[in-house]
């Protein structure tokens, strides 16, 4: 797939190989081709380091963008699958289990978006139902019980408007996650891979460490959704993805992110084995900071962290526009 | 269709507090808060005028429906109930004390027209917020007390609606309260992007810790509570309350039909949809739900 | 509703009451009624302090017997319902809620079988869907939170053998109700007022405290089952309850039931008044004795009460015929 | 109907150790535990012979099953698996040290043909109940490890099972070891009554109080596994394993068939089934069972 803003790259990428095709020998047609890489290497650069928060957002849902499957394997030499939500069904579009990153065993999950229109459909596009909400919750309370920490890989649009994941109750599946997140005594390290699409992501990422990717998103609704509701006009969702601050460095910016990992030029997906480098590096450290805390100061920050995130006004003094970053 | 609408609704609300007004809102709502009715700041500010019922077809003496805290004398309709009249219906009277009073939202996006709507909402309400907070009797019991406004930019939760319930949460935790919170909400406040989202974890987290305590925490849903609030402090309760007919999930009903072209069942979210799926305790009407208040109170002392 | 055993006194009734119609002051039929009275009284004796276990049983489920809502009526001066499991579903064979038994508040459940063919249809004749164990899990929850003793009021036939109820896994919510049960800090006090059927009843009665209605059974199986699994014969029913040792005097005897509340002449369902003030009486004496143990003795006696039970021979010698009672 | 199939199921018995006879049983399987088929002691028992597979039809030497731990080389069906072979498949060489050697059912309510039964039972298996645990090692860790066996009255769970478990439950408590328990069971021991249904509790309340501890708890139901162990010790672990096309549940196929009526789907109930519906979290191959609760293990230490 080809994103709208790649394609001068890309039609300067062909016009190379072709010239590199008809060439040869030829000296004059060698310099032609010299010239029209640095232009393409200048383009690349142009392009890439501005990309608009929009167009990070279409970074963000590349379908060739790593997945959960790819930085599990790059994280973990044995990733030990768990199923299901012991009460009578099993989300696709989270997937967990046990892991072993460098030494420490964790818990890990995250969610699955499928990579054919097969499983694409199966998980529901990465979209969880009650179910889903459920299954982390269990891998939840499993990580407490033998005292793992947790690593959750966030990559999901939001949660489903499906009916029945509302039969099912998915606020209150959403709510016990947060519950649950919110108590449990062992490190939780979440890393946005992908897109953070509203409650859905946040029933993962309520964490001792918020790790984002360069072009991955945390927002409240899709830049669509808030276009068509506020400017009536669902295409205006460039202007919304600008106005809500939902790229990583944004979310840096304001401290609601921890940490922000440079993507590879053009993105995660031009070059996979860097942006997984970089995440599993950060994990690792992450964990062994936080190694460091006993159970008591861990849910202590975590509340304290959260706790202070708001931007309300006391007494015509501005109270807490900052997150949980210092 | 959906501009004709809200013409429609616009022009009705110039000609006065009709229910109709409530009620075309009411069929427009969606999970998304702006886009939520701003609704009018009482059904009875104009006076002694009679009202078509918009449940039941039938007239109502806007006093009356005042005196009866907007449930339909008739057809026992609830409209929704501002945060003071709220308040008014579950303390014992004097009871109330705010606290959190002036606690303003700021503009943390610089985004478009929120000051604006900040302003005619505090305008049409008397809030600050869509939200009223503090400590109060219930039946002579003490509680922590926190009641949501719908007309405040749609209930929607921002910084200050997540501040000043995780600060009655903390309140209730510390004085060893039981904790009430009354929601109605179309969702998250956009206009405050990301921090809206984090409202969720921050009452999350307060609501966690309360939860280690042994005090009850009761939870009572108004039409409509949707999104962010119900995804997180409005249905952490040990007891779940809704009001009859209360439409009560976290995607909006219209995004959903909108989303999978399916045509949802009648009484979809409904406070009694929800309670047949096993996920609200009670149903309870409003001019009982003191009564049902200090009931559940009392079994606690 | 007549039971077999029953018709030679529900004969002897008719004829008196046909005599005091007829007799007016007639001296010498005056004579013949007493003499009648005389049998009556004697008859109902005779029958109904001889009920074989099997006969026991059909008294258990008589469909007069006092149930769920007037044990209820008679326990609580209030009783605050809660519905649901908080996943998806309602069960309406189990009801629960807060209530205050005399000046204690306690979390209150039983089995609901419902009083005509609508509700029992609706209550699954008492047998709960794996949402009804998690029902009754949640409220364990909620007890322990609250620091509320819990009382379960148990009549159900057993868990329901449906697809339905597989599917969504009932042993598991069987098994996990059991593993709270175990573990909740607060008095657990259990009265099986009518049928204890199987693991359906276990999930409400591993408590400190069982109480048995005379004429209530509890049984690992159906008799009518055990008749046709063990001697191929579903009519040899009568010999299974018999053999399987399924009454309330029986479970005294092997120290699995505490108490045994004598019923009035002829089952509950005669004089309904007597039995609930007797299941009162009961629960509030108990109530009084275990709130006087701490959380941490609570789960310690329980553990002891039912680590004992077993009948296994280890080297020669038996081990443990008795179970928890002394 | 069910009476013919047992006679069959009889006389192919005297036949020889056929794999079909297996099958029958399987059919016939219920819920109840005297019923279900009281297995050979092992496949292998006649040597060398040659026996057609019920699973693919194919043939296959009685040897290589043995070897293979009964399980089919051509179509991997995996027949039940006596106890002590399932120590043998999963305990490091050597390692096992059997606990409780020796304990036996007593006869609790003189029921009709109990002591013929457990006796008979005992002459087929050598066990002295459908039980054997201990401690070993799998893979090098530490673990206490009980395995049911189907052949010993169906595998049906009286005073000698639940004791064992609770005792197994209890040395990992004591030892801080993690758990493995490996359960195929026709449900309750009918003969011992209300001592049977007892020993849900007693193994629950051991269970509950090691899940308050940090090890690990690792469940392996094969086929079947029904009713009270079902229902408490077999699905209360932090993993639930699963073979192959192993029958979980708690009420048998037949018994809801004859209840309600319905018909059942195909597949209703198997491992496969069971994972789909989120209550099993794995379905290992008998094969690589060792491997995987060695990986298992080790995320642990
Ligand atoms: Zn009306
Ligand atoms: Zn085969």
């Amino acid at each position: 797939m080809i994103l709208e803003f790649e394609k001068p790259v890309r039609e300067l990428e062909a016009r190379i190989a072709e010239l590199h095709r008809l060439a040869g020998p030829n000296a004059e047609l060698q310099e032609e081709i010299s010239r029209l890489e640095d232009a393409l290497d200048a383009a690349k650069r142009r392009i890439y380091s501005n990309l608009t928060p929009y167009q990070r957002v279409q970074v963000a849902r590349h379908p060739d963008r790593p997945d959960f499957d790819r930085y599990r394997d790059a994280l973990a030499d044995d990733f030990y699958e768990l199923s299901g939500d012991r009460l009578g069904a099993d989300d696709p579009a989270v997937r967990g289990g046990l892991a072993k990153i460098g030494s420490r065993s964790v818990v890990l999950l995250g969610h699955e978006k499928g990579d054919d229109v097969n499983s694409r459909v199966k998980s529901n596009f990465g979209m969880a139902h009650p179910e889903g909400y459920r299954k982390a919750g269990r891998l939840y309370d499993l990580a407490e019980r033998l005292e793992l920490p947790i690593v959750s890989l966030i990559d999901t649009p939001g949660a489903a408007p499906a009916r029945a994941a509302e039969e099912r109750g998915q606020a209150w599946a959403i709510s016990a996650d947060l519950m649950a997140l919110a108590r449990v005594p062992v490190p939780v390290v979440a890393v946005v891979i992908g897109e953070g699409g509203s409650g859905g992501a946040l029933a993962m990422c309520l964490a001792d460490h918020v790790v984002m990717l360069e072009n991955s998103y945390l927002s409240v609704i899709a830049p669509e959704a808030c276009a068509s509701i506020i400017f009536r006009d669902e295409k205006r969702a460039p202007e919304a993805a600008e106005a809500m601050k939902i790229t990583a460095r944004d979310l840096l910016a304001h401290g609601i992110a921890d940490e922000v990992l440079p993507e590879p030029l053009g993105g995660a997906h031009n070059e996979p084995e860097a942006a997984v480098e970089a995440v599993v590096r950060a994990i690792e450290g992450t964990l062994s900071k936080l190694s460091r805390l006993g159970p008591e100061s861990l849910v202590k920050n975590r509340y304290e962290r959260y706790r202070r995130i708001g931007t309300h006004v006391t007494e015509g003094e501005m109270a807490g526009t900052r997150g949980p970053g210092e | 269709m959906r501009c004709a609408r809200r013409s429609i609704a616009r022009s009705a609300r110039r000609r006065g507090a009709e229910i109709r007004n409530w009620l075309h809102k009411r069929r427009e709502y969606s999970r998304s808060a702006s886009e939520a009715p701003d609704t009018e700041s009482g059904l009875a500010s104009t006076n002694g005028v009679f009202t078509k019922c918009e449940g039941c077809g039938q007239p109502i003496y806007e006093k009356e429906l005042k005196a009866r805290f907007n449930v339909c004398p008739h057809c026992q309709f609830h409209y929704p109930l501002p945060a003071p009249e709220r308040v008014r219906l579950l303390a014992d009277e004097g009871s109330f004390s705010e606290r959190d009073a002036g606690m303003t939202a700021g503009d943390p996006l610089g985004f478009e027209d929120y000051r604006e709507k900040l302003e005619s909402a505090h305008e049409k309400t008397g809030l600050d917020d869509a939200i009223l907070s503090g400590v109060a009797r219930i039946g002579g019991h003490p509680v922590a007390l926190a009641a949501m406004d719908f007309r405040f930019i749609g209930g929607s939760m921002g910084s200050v609606v997540g501040e000043r319930i995780t600060r009655t949460v903390e309140a209730a935790h510390d004085g060893g309260l039981p904790l009430v919170i009354v929601s109605a909400s179309g969702g998250a406040r956009m206009y405050e992007g990301i921090y809206s989202l984090m409202q969720m974890a921050k009452t999350s987290v307060a609501l966690s810790r309360y939860m280690t305590g042994s005090s009850p925490y009761v939870s009572v849903l108004t039409d409509p509570t949707f999104g962010g609030v119900t995804a997180s402090f409005g249905t952490a309760a040990d007891v779940v309350i809704a009001e009859p007919g209360a439409r009560i999930g976290f995607a909006g009903a219209r995004v959903i039909e909108s989303t999978t072209k399916e045509r949802l069942p009648e009484g979809f979210q409904t406070a009694e949809f929800q309670k047949e799926h096993g996920l609200v305790d009670r149903i309870v009407h409003r001019l009982e739900l003191k009564d049902d208040l200090e009931r559940f109170l009392g079994f606690l002392t």
